[in-house]
């Protein structure tokens, strides 16, 4: 196996994507929304229950993804839910500036370490979009109405 | 028995390796390569003939209106067309789909049905559901029968469906997911007999095997260039004489009028009526080309070809841990593709460790969504054989599976 | 100054000899000729890339994938939009006009107007004309100014025409039948002020002059790679991001959903909601490599030498017994092209005649007939020039002419 | 000049294209039938008087063309005109099919020697449809009701 191949199928993704983590519907959920890769058919689906301080939303209690697609993107979804709990918006979006650098770059900044097994993913463009589907979907999460509505995270730029 | 290995020797890109491993190219569903021939027939052209075609009277504009009308003399002969007449230049199947599509859009009216088939492409699909929305009518599928769709389209339901109201049926001729052959002149001769018009999308039988379109008896078949060794851009709509003059075209502007004035136009017989602007001229020499090729191999011989490597590959793939095939079962007829799913790895990681040993596949949704969906699935990869594939690369196709299961621990 | 040794070098099409004589080929309005550098663009990509894109995780198409949106981006760069998303690849002007007739066509209503221009080619008129009747809205026209349109269209009666109802203007960027320039940037000022929606047919400009759409200001614009150098088959028409996500698709089809189910479908946005199917690849890709060649020669120093040759071609006719000119007069500015008649000629003899001197010209209405006979015409003789054509050419031409009209009588 | 084009452009041929026969429009016609060649703006408009014997149409008792076009188109017009006048629909039926015969290979039968003059065409197939733009009217014409009528002679296939 190459070396390009071992590193884009490392034991941590292969760990997720077998023992997904926070996988499956939440309840409790205030918050959710859809992504597709219409690329591949992939879809994944995020389910978040938002703090509320003092009538703002503040932030992510809980959180699970739902859906199918391949290995990459299974695991990134759910070493995402991992990541993100209890984090803002804010903080959610600048975490997912650093693994978009990650996914596209490879090179991953040291106080990011957890999510530094995505870098292989850079070696082949073509997965990127794997990589962010569950992303896209936990941030249209973030910024969907408290009522359920539908979205695609078919981006044409990542 | 095709020769293998002059074959292969016509086409140039066969002879490449991919991460240090020799090309297996078997996403031949997808697009095929092209040989020597016709990429030399584009090059002779911009060499020695390009020059705009009909409107010109100067020797470069005479070759390439000859080589162009020539190319649809050639297309029509390959399909057995009655007539040049009635085989239109489009850009590929899709297109094809769409100029019929259209036009029909304009004169169904609500009440009246389009039927179709749950195992279509997206390009036969789409464009007549906005044909229904656009006219009001309704669309209707022909289910498959066999949870793996193995026993293909039901057939009882079919007759079922074959009502009055039905005034258009399109139907694939071979499904480029599962595989699966329809029995397109036993469709045609039902429809024929009440009266409904039939529109085959041949993408996925034209490159493969001898298509008459006379012998099927159909009103327009679909194909595409890029399927049958031409090059990308063209393909044809072959549509009856009678017909085609009384559909209004799709697009309209040069070369499709007989005459203009700031009021209104009137358009030319077919084909010209349907070919506004410069055609495509260059690629549909190219196609003419392709059809030269297909033909001096023998496409009795390629579709027996195709057909037995598709039968070898689900054998050998079919023993394989946790492994779901589409279509027909081992030993029946199918085109020359098998597509596949595993319980636990997905066609993508396939695909990609696939390409790993040099063996390009294709995984996804086949641009079949709604079958996906019914089936359960949300992709499966194909592999796809064509004139130039060998046995060895089946072996390499399976072995490569093999080496992918292992490293996902599947045994 | 262009080294014409060095482009013609470049063209092998020019290097033949035609009834024994050496061709001159004047007929670039109609279509261009081609360099080694796009016939290898081409001759590269089936020998080593081809694949469908898109949907592809394999090398080939990921390769496939990578240069054809880098044709797309290239192309951007060469008009100068501001995203890439913005370059839809079409067959060509034709097929741009009608994929934003067909979108308005279902948006505007009774009352609305489309404005166009009495000079415009058949490809910028029928389909304005076809959507006036599809939506019942009502199309007009800017009349030109003098008997042969030596003062191109009727600019006061421009402004009076861009009334309120007016939703679409329409207009060529230069006649391929006068080669008259319209103010472009002038006219989409006008209409954006106004609300309008601005549709420029670049045909007979994109390979000569440079093209900036966003100094331009317009909304779309619409080309054939075929005139610029690039294969036949392939064209684009722009658009901006806001506009584009807005319009209907025309075709529909695999590759510009982002789901089906047996109901319906929801669209990708642009630029894969308008290229259902797949694409030209391989030409697009072509696209790409013309852009690079006519960079490289420089855009400026190209449309000074066009013109160069049209200026001289129009003054050393201008002599010729009973000849009648038009467009621009001696010395004005005006496209590469001259367009002429003789009283007692018909263009087709003329070009009959050019032709056994080795002249490629072209002869007949130009797809331009409601002007032809606003101007009493049925037909005029063309010549038009690019960057391999040379003034020794034009003497050509001018002898070629003279023969003729002794041959004739005329003198 | 080439041999074919000195075919093409026989003397018979420009002294038709400069004094065309039978030219302008027929006062007393009865019949009337228009051509357009698209491909060229050519067009050429054929008038008759067709007489009747019995109820039933018999001959051209007069005929004239009139419209616009390369030399070949209108010489061919009017040598046309002087060459079906007096005749019945089947006898000009079958002098067209002569007249194609000669524009299409080249060989003309002797006993037609005055359409002979167009044998030149044959060598330029794109002027095929010049030279048989007034024959088609005059046969539309011919077919034609009493009543005047636009046609197009458009075909694909001369
Ligand atoms: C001004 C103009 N518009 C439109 C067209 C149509 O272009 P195409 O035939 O490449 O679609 C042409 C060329 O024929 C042209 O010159
Ligand atoms: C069965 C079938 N129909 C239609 C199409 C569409 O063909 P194209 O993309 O060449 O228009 C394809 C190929 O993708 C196909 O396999």
């Amino acid at each position: 196996m190459s070396a390009d191949l071992t590193e884009l199928y490392q034991q941590v993704i292969l760990d997720h994507n077998k023992r997904p983590r926070n996988r499956g519907k939440l309840p409790t959920a205030n918050r959710v929304a859809h992504g597709d890769n219409p690329t591949c058919g992939d879809q994944c689906s995020v389910y978040l229950r938002l703090e509320t301080v003092l009538g703002q939303p503040d932030r992510i209690a809980e959180i699970s993804f739902d859906g199918s697609g391949c290995a990459i993107s299974q695991a990134s979804a759910s070493l995402m839910t991992t990541q993100v709990k209890g984090k803002t918006a804010p903080e959610v979006q600048a975490l997912y500036k650093s693994f978009h650098e990650i996914v596209t770059t490879g090179n991953a900044p040291e106080e990011i370490s957890d999510l530094a097994a995505f870098a292989g993913v850079h070696a082949f463009p073509a997965r990127i979009k794997c990589a962010t589907l569950g992303w896209h979907a936990a941030i249209e999460a973030l910024k969907s109405d408290p009522l359920v509505t539908p979205t695609t995270t078919e981006t044409h730029h990542d | 028995m095709l020769d293998l290995t002059k074959i292969r020797a016509d086409f140039p890109i066969l002879h490449q390796q991919v991460h240090g491993k020799p090309l297996v190219y078997l996403d031949n569903a997808a697009t095929t390569q092209k040989p020597r021939a016709v990429i030399d027939a584009l090059v002779r052209y911009y060499e020695r003939d390009n020059s705009n075609v009909h409107r010109g009277l100067h020797a470069l504009s005479m070759r390439a209106t000859d080589a162009y009308e020539g190319a649809r003399a050639r297309v029509a002969k390959f399909i057995n067309a009655a007539d040049p007449a009635e085989v239109i230049f489009t850009r590929g199947t899709t297109e094809s789909i769409n100029v019929v599509a259209h036009s029909y859009a304009a004169r169904l009216k609500p009440g009246d049905v389009i039927l179709t088939t749950e195992i279509e492409h997206h390009s036969n699909m789409v464009p007549w559901q906005q044909a229904a929305k656009a006219s009001g009518a309704t669309i209707r599928y022909v289910p498959f029968l066999g949870a793996n769709v193995e026993d293909g389209l039901d057939l009882a339901q079919l007759d079922a469906l074959l009502t009055p109201e039905v005034k258009v049926f399109a139907f694939t001729h071979i499904s480029n997911t599962t595989g699966t052959i329809n029995p397109a002149t036993a469709f045609c001769a039902k429809a024929r007999a009440r009266g409904i018009v039939t529109v085959i999308d041949a993408a996925q039988s034209i490159g493969h095997e001898t298509i008459d379109v006379q012998a099927i008896g159909c009103d327009f078949l679909a194909f595409s260039g890029h399927k049958m060794c031409a090059p990308t851009g063209i393909g044809a709509l072959y549509g009856r004489r009678a017909l085609l003059d009384t559909l209004a075209p799709d697009e309209t502007g040069g070369g499709m009028v007989v005459t203009v004035d700031y009021t209104g136009a009137r358009w030319k017989p077919a084909p010209e009526r349907f070919e506004a602007g410069t055609p495509n001229i260059a690629d549909a020499i190219g196609l003419g080309a392709a059809c030269d090729y297909l033909d001096t191999i023998g496409r009795p011989a390629i579709a027996h070809h195709d057909a037995a490597l598709a039968q070898l590959a689900r054998e050998k793939l079919s023993v394989l841990p946790g492994i779901r095939i589409l279509g027909p079962r081992n030993g029946e007829p199918r085109g020359g593709l098998v597509s596949f799913a595993f319980a636990d790895i997905h066609a993508h990681d396939i695909v990609t460790f696939a390409d790993e040993d040099g063996v390009a596949l294709r995984g996804g949704h086949h641009c079949n969504q709604p079958l996906m969906r019914k089936l359960g699935l949300t992709s499966t990869t194909r592999a796809s054989f064509y004139l130039y594939n060998t046995e060895q690369e089946v072996d390499a196709l399976v072995a490569s599976m093999r080496r992918t299961l292992k490293f996902f621990g599947v045994t």
